[in-house]
């Protein structure tokens, strides 16, 4: 097969990425990081991993990048953005940093042969759960632990953010996220798309078991569409200390330690699942997590309060 | 090659709990957005404190490691939790810290009863247990993938506490610190990339029967230790610590100084001595203990002029950091037979937990001061004898644990390090360890002398203190006291687990 | 020969470099944060090189790194997202760098 | 009977009363029972001999254990700390802060007591220390800029002592297996041992600074005179033999090293006299005292040299009862300025015979104890000019003291005239008699001479030209008094203070360095190169 197509996508991003870096002013930055993520999922689908390309594409691209553009807009545009270094230290760094790649790239050009690989022993395993996917089921069996922490770390960053909120304000809801320009099709777009979005979120939850999608990417297909009808000043962010809200956000991560725990009544111990009941239960604990990643995402951009409870 | 496999032990289950319990306690205080926040929290800590006991009972009872493989999934497909006489160790210490912080906390984050949910209390104590969940995963977990997850959950703990406040100097603490760890967190990552391109595992077991000597193991991990030196704010990469740990508030701040710091360091630990090829390598080893001598010297004279007491306790944390580092060579040119039989290394461990007793002691009586002078200028401290003699007396007791004066778990920690020292005749260790005691005498002798001294004649007290937050810091202080009767010589119960890893 | 999978290693290294470079030099906070991201691209796909060269037993990669990437990404969302908020608190309070300023002697507050 | 519990008794006594005064009532009172803390140490040196309890077993070993060396300074210490306690309990007595003073003197007196005592190197360093730290309390008590200044030097010194101890010790035991040997033991195993010389070296260095063997004295005249007089007398008499008993008890003095005792006994003749010619241009009788403790401890200093240099047996016997003499003397005299400052001229003619008695046993007067301690010592510094100056530094003494009495006199015509206090006087009266007698009465016991040679003719001539030259020659000093310069408390002390702006200019460059160091792209770079550099050093060095 040719190289060209990859070579040129990796072009592609590297210019992109030092665009990302050098550009002047603050928003094309953004815009230029967003573009590396759109290529990267790219990339990603280039090396075979379909699942990381869709999370790239909706969470590191999109997620991140929309959360960028915010904070341009709430930003202004007076930061002092090229403050100049002196030249020596510009050159010091870039030599590093060279450095730095150089033994990357030296590792990169002679790897170890053959490659070591856990693909046989994962593969190996995946008849005991049932699922097709193999990428959801290292990351909702295998490797769990991992996954349910790393929700932690979700409602502890949405805890960090709303650390931010000034006093009297607490338990208000977040600044509207609505665009500078309501514009028409935006609204139009926020009425129509929820709905597709809806359903090719949840077919994304569902589908993830067996093929390529899953969890995050489901989820934040739904926050998408909910931030999208915040955008559009069709809803108002919620309040922070709505109960309904706290419960949406823990509920992926109780539902998660619920299935563990029953892992040692059921199975053979915490986060196992017996055979028979495997895929059930990991398609009901992935619902259940890719709904609270909707709202805490959602919450995630949308920030700390700003108004005071009503 | 295949890595032997875990075989989950009697009791392993507690590891689970041990990690889990706190997790539950935050998503309770967060979902059920209680009047109290704090009671949830006051349920969680004792359970756990008895839980780390529990496991420490049976590694101690069993002499062996406790071990739990996580759904049954064997690594390097899986994850296993082991819990070794370290580890065992580090969470008892802090189970205990954290139990103290939360008595001493209660005078400052209880919810005011007029609210239904304050932001400070639900805040502090939801990130106390996050902290908590976090810190005795690195302890036990052996994947070092999931350890980078752990080193995640404990950065988004901490630093929204350094900004509690709400105060521009602390969130310019906090966004300093945010983005410090988060190129630490990327160098790790990028390590354990590297690693697993190179081994497929990252379960430590397996690395360590698999380590080889070449180019991706040796990039891997100077991006691995520079990384976690980064998030451990050893000299002179601390630019982060002293505002972080100083604008926190007091009972954060215990926390991030006594335990926070300790985390990565115990990664290093864990990547040099079960990962690293063997034997280690004496250049780098030395190179370590020179950052830990100029953390020692140069942290220690910073400290000696600051103004501020909690500016000051912050700087003393990272010259206290630097004698944990000086503990590589040591272990390296000891002749015991392992690592851990050696004196260095019970001294290293001893240091770790002396200071992390005597820190916790020191920044809670700092605060419990600050709050009834209504200020923490040192100069100005002239009467907090009289106000709160408690407070000042954990402070110097504390003290004798950083001096390295006897009788103190410092002072055994440091003999062990200067022992170690002598023997292998690393001399510009040894001046370091006797300099840096001094230096720190002087530094908290110059708190004492202002606080011993009579009070001026407008003297004022802001707030009483009850007795019991006095009380509670005096007690972490004696415990610092209490290590320094520990018998001068290598534990055998830090080595359980070790002997024969799997 | 160079393989398509080598081909993205570099580019990997390549973004190491260049996030590496915006982390370090640039004042801006935001554009730190934006450099970070870039900088963990660059680790993800050293992985998802690691996941390329594994393919094994029917699989076209190995699974494992792509689950770690998966998690790693939303960590690093999860670290923008704080970083972010932080960062518009900070403007709000009146400061916009990293750089601390001299400390105000008169400040009664404990530091 | 076994007696052993009153070695425990010893310690524990003082901490109990310390522990007690957590109540408000027993600390309200502590003052007047300071008198009957040193009681069990007093016990335990008129009864107890040889034996040696284990307070902890192996691995920790805390060990105690009397010999007659220790039993000797344990019985002289116990005595001055009972009757200075009594003079404290009366002079302190409704003076602000008179709690927080007792609760210092206890554990200064825990831990001076336990050196004489302890039998294991943990023991000994953490009573060592015990002593020399909580001393700053006495030093730093009265809280005036001089002795904010005093307290700060004496604390950085003692520090400064504990390190170079501290790694003398480390030296010492780290041929040794196991947690924590005795004193014995591991100074057995010294010599020849690969450590040997560094490990004298820094104990001499770190015991030296607390006898205050030049230019380790600087703290003692700035120290000792500073505290209230009953402190001033146990720093003067007591603390400065916790460095004496350290150089008994951890030189190998039974193996002749020529070198080293050479070294030791210089430096302390060196001291001797160095504590003499500063002495005599000081003005306040405390200053005068505290300088001819640096003096007669580079003669104790000194004796151990000679010993040290022959391996002459019995060595630390005399050392030790030559540093009994001394403290009592001491003690008696800084007690004496204490009633003399506090009655003025009331009843100097009686106060200042005895005085005089004191002073000048210091220099060997004949007949007086002082003359048994130089008789005892003398032949270990045999016949040569070692000899000749350890008896010229008698002359100095005497000079010093005359000097001394001068100046007592000066105080008392300045100071008003109270009436004596029965408990004061009577202190100052028992340690001076146990002061004059006591050495006659142990002298028998540890020397292989007859009293009777004491009193020989040749020497009394022996004893009496040095004081006469000493005498002369502060006839001499009288006259040309006004041309003597004055030299400043603390002497070089001085000097080193000169270069605090060099300290300061430091201070500030370390701190603008930490400020470059902590700038964001200064720190970042410096992770790039740490992570390289380890990188490196992990590939290309094995």
């Amino acid at each position: 097969m040719s190289l060209l197509p990859d070579f040129a996508l990796m072009l592609l991003i590297l210019i992109a990425a030092v665009w990302t870096v050098s550009a002047r002013d603050r928003r094309d930055s953004v815009i230029g990081f967003i573009v590396v993520g759109l290529l990267l999922s790219l990339a990603w689908i280039r090396l075979n991993s379909v699942d990381v390309a869709l999370t790239e594409a909706a969470v590191g691209g999109g997620a991140t990048g929309l959360l960028l553009l915010r904070a341009c807009a709430r930003l202004g545009p007076n930061e002092t953005e090229g403050v100049s270094l002196k030249v020596s230290l510009r050159i010091l760094t870039g030599v590093l940093c060279t450095v730095v790649a150089v033994a990357l790239a030296t590792i990169v050009l002679y790897p170890i042969e053959p490659a070591p690989t856990l693909a046989p022993t994962a593969a190996a395993h995946m008849g005991e759960i049932g699922l097709g996917n193999p990428v959801t089921v290292v990351l909702l069996a295998y490797r769990a632990i991992d996954t349910l922490l790393e929700k932690v770390v979700l409602v502890l960053a949405l805890i960090g953010v709303w650390a931010l909120t000034p006093d009297p304000l607490w338990g208000g809801a977040p600044g509207s996220l609505r665009a500078q320009h309501s514009s028409g099709p935006l609204t139009f777009l926020a009425q129509v798309l929820p709905p597709v979005g809806i359903v090719i979120g949840v077919y994304l939850i569902w589908n993830g078991a067996d093929r390529p999608g899953g969890t995050f990417q489901g989820g934040t297909v739904l926050a998408a569409m909910w931030l999208l009808v915040m955008m559009a000043d069709l809803r108002e962010p919620p309040e922070i200390r709505l109960h309904t809200l706290r419960r949406l956000v823990v509920l992926g991560p109780v539902v998660f330690l619920v299935a563990g725990f029953a892992g040692f009544w059921i199975a053979n111990g915490f986060l196992s699942y017996p055979p028979d009941l495997a895929k059930p239960i990991i398609v009901l604990v992935e619902a259940a997590l890719a709904l609270s990643i909707a709202v805490i995402l959602g919450m995630l951009v949308a920030g700390p309060a700003a108004r005071a409870p009503r | 090659m295949t890595p032997a496999a875990y075989t989950a032990t009697e009791g392993g289950a507690l590891l689970v709990v041990a990690i889990v319990l706190p997790v539950i306690g935050m998503l309770a205080i967060f979902a059920l957005g209680l009047r109290r926040a704090e009671r949830i929290a006051y349920l969680v800590l004792p359970v756990g404190l008895l839980v780390a006991l529990a496991i420490a009972a049976d590694v101690a009872r069993s002499g062996a490691a406790v071990t739990y493989v996580l759904g049954g999934w064997q690594p390097p497909l899986g994850i296993a939790l082991r819990a070794d006489g370290l580890s065992v160790t580090l969470m008892v210490l802090t189970a205990v810290v954290l139990c103290a912080v939360g008595l001493v906390a209660r005078g400052s984050f209880s919810t005011p009863p007029d609210k239904a949910e304050a932001r400070s209390p639900m805040v502090f104590w939801t990130l106390i247990l996050g902290l908590w969940c976090a810190l005795n995963t690195v302890f036990l977990s052996q994947d070092l993938f999931n350890l980078f997850v752990a080193l995640e959950l404990l950065t988004f703990s901490a630093v929204p506490l350094v900004c509690l406040d709400g105060r521009r100097e602390t969130l310019q603490a906090a966004l300093r610190y945010l983005l410090f760890a988060l190129i630490g967190s990327v160098l790790y990552l990028m390590g354990a990339a590297l690693l697993y391109g190179a081994y497929g595992t990252l379960d430590l077991a397996g690395l360590r029967l698999l380590a080889r000597n070449d180019l991706a193991t040796s990039v891997a991990l100077g991006l691995m230790i520079a990384g976690l030196m980064a998030k451990a704010a050893l000299f002179p990469l601390h630019l982060w610590l002293p505002p972080a740990h100083a604008g926190a508030p007091a009972a954060a701040s215990a926390v991030l100084s006594a335990l926070v710091v300790k985390a990565p360091f115990f990664i290093i630990l864990r990547l040099w001595f079960d990962v690293a090829p063997q034997p280690a390598n004496a250049m780098a080893a030395q190179m370590l203990a020179w950052l830990g001598i100029a953390s020692i010297l140069f942290c220690s004279v910073m400290a000696l002029r600051q103004a501020r007491l909690k500016l000051m306790i912050a700087y003393s944390t990272v010259a206290q950091l630097g004698y944990l580092f000086l503990m590589f060579p040591l272990v390296m040119a000891s002749d015991a037979p392992t690592a851990w039989e050696s004196v260095g290394w019970t001294g290293g461990v001893l240091q770790l937990v002396s200071h992390a007793l005597a820190k916790a002691s020191m920044f809670l009586a700092a605060g419990l001061i600050a709050e009834a002078l209504g200020h923490d200028r040192i100069e100005n401290l002239d009467g907090a004898m009289s106000v709160v003699p408690i407070s000042v007396a954990a402070f110097g007791l504390a003290g004798l644990s950083l001096m390295g004066l006897p009788p103190s778990g410092g002072f055994v920690a440091k003999l062990m390090l200067l022992t170690a020292a002598t023997e292998t005749a690393n001399w510009w260790i040894a001046a370091a360890i006797l300099l840096g005691g001094i230096l720190a005498a002087s530094y908290v002798f110059r708190v004492l002398n202002r606080a011993m001294a009579a009070p001026a004649s407008d003297f004022a007290c802001k707030a009483s203190i009850p007795l019991y937050r006095e009380l509670t810091v005096l007690g972490l202080a004696i415990c610092a006291v209490v290590l320094g009767f520990v018998p001068l010589q290598p534990f055998a119960f830090l080595g359980i687990g070790r002997v024969g890893l799997p | 020969m160079i393989g398509s999978t080598t081909l993205y290693g570099l580019c990997a290294t390549g973004l190491v470099a260049i996030g590496l470079y915006g982390l370090v030099l640039h004042p801006s906070p935001l554009r730190k944060v934006i450099a970070f991201n870039l900088l963990g691209s660059g680790t993800f796909i050293l992985f998802g090189v690691a996941a390329q060269r594994g393919a094994a037993a029917g699989l076209l990669a190995d699974p494992v790194p792509q689950a770690m990437v998966i998690t790693g990404i939303v960590v690093a969302f999860a670290a923008t997202a704080v970083a972010v908020a932080l960062l518009l608190r900070l403007v709000e309070s009146g400061g916009s760098t990293l750089e601390p300023s001299a400390p105000d002697p008169q400040d009664d507050r404990p530091s | 009977m076994d007696w052993s519990f009153l070695l425990v008794a010893t310690l524990a006594l003082p901490l109990a009363m310390v522990v007690a005064c957590v109540h408000h009532l027993f600390f309200a009172r502590v003052l007047s029972w300071l008198p009957l803390a040193p009681v069990p140490g007093l016990l335990a040196a008129l009864f107890e001999r040889g034996d040696s309890i284990v307070i902890a077993p192996a691995p920790l070993r805390l060990t105690l254990a009397l010999d007659d060396v220790g039993a000797m300074l344990l019985g002289g210490a116990s005595l001055l700390w009972g009757a200075a306690g009594l003079y404290a309990s009366v002079s302190m007595r409704g003076k602000p802060g008179s709690g927080r003073f007792a609760i210092w003197w206890l554990l200064t007196l825990t831990g001076s007591l336990g050196v004489f005592i302890v039998a294991d190197m943990t023991s000994f360093y953490l009573v060592f220390s015990l002593a020399s730290l909580a001393a700053y309390g006495l030093v730093a008590f009265e809280n005036t800029a001089r002795s904010r200044r005093a307290s700060r030097v004496y604390m950085a010194l003692a520090l400064l002592g504990e390190a170079l101890i501290l790694f003398g010790f480390v030296m010492l035991v780290s041929a040794m297996p196991g947690g924590n040997p005795l004193i014995r033991d591991a100074v057995a195993m010294l010599p020849g041992s690969p450590l040997e010389s560094p490990a004298v070296l820094l104990l001499i260095l770190g015991f030296g600074l607390k006898t205050g063997l030049v230019p380790l004295h600087v703290w003692m005249p700035l120290a000792h005179p500073v505290a209230p007089i009953p402190a001033s007398a146990v720093l003067s008499g007591i603390i400065v033999k916790a460095g004496v008993i350290g150089l008994i008890r951890f030189l190998p003095l039974e193996v002749p090293s020529p070198d080293w005792g050479m070294a030791l006994m210089v430096l302390g003749l060196l001291t001797a006299f160095y504590g003499v010619i500063v002495g005599v241009t000081q003005q306040h009788p405390k200053t005068v005292l505290a300088y001819s403790t640096v003096s007669q401890m580079g003669v104790v200093a000194a004796v151990l040299g000679a010993g040290l240099s022959t391996g002459a047996p019995g060595t630390a016997t005399l050392a030790a009862f030559y540093a009994l003499h001394h403290l009592l003397v001491k003690g008696a005299l800084f007690l004496g300025v204490g009633i003399v400052g506090a009655t003025g001229t009331r009843y100097v003619s009686r106060v200042i015979i005895p005085m005089a008695l004191l002073a000048f046993s210091l220099a060997g007067l004949p007949l007086t104890s002082g003359a048994l301690a130089k008789f005892a010592t003398k032949p270990l510094f045999g016949d040569g000019l070692a000899a000749f100056m350890a008896t010229l530094s008698a002359a100095g003494s005497a000079l010093l003291m005359a000097h001394f009495l001068g100046r007592l006199r000066t105080l008392a015509d300045e100071s008003t005239g109270d009436v004596a206090n029965a408990s004061l006087v009577f202190a100052w009266a028992l340690v001076a008699a146990a002061s004059l007698i006591l050495p006659w009465v142990l002298f028998p016991e540890i020397t292989t001479y007859a009293l009777s040679e004491t009193v020989s003719m040749k020497a009394l001539w022996v004893a009496s030209w040095p004081v006469a030259i000493g005498l002369l020659l502060a006839l001499f000093l009288k006259r040309i008094d006004a041309s003597v310069p004055r030299i400043p408390e603390g002497d070089v002390i001085v000097l080193l203070e000169r270069l605090q702006p060099l300290a300061a200019r430091c201070g500030t460059a370390i701190e603008r360095t930490d400020l470059v160091l902590r700038r964001w792209p200064v720190a970042s770079i410096v992770l790039l190169m740490l992570a390289i550099a380890f990188g490196t050093a992990l590939q290309f060095s094995r």
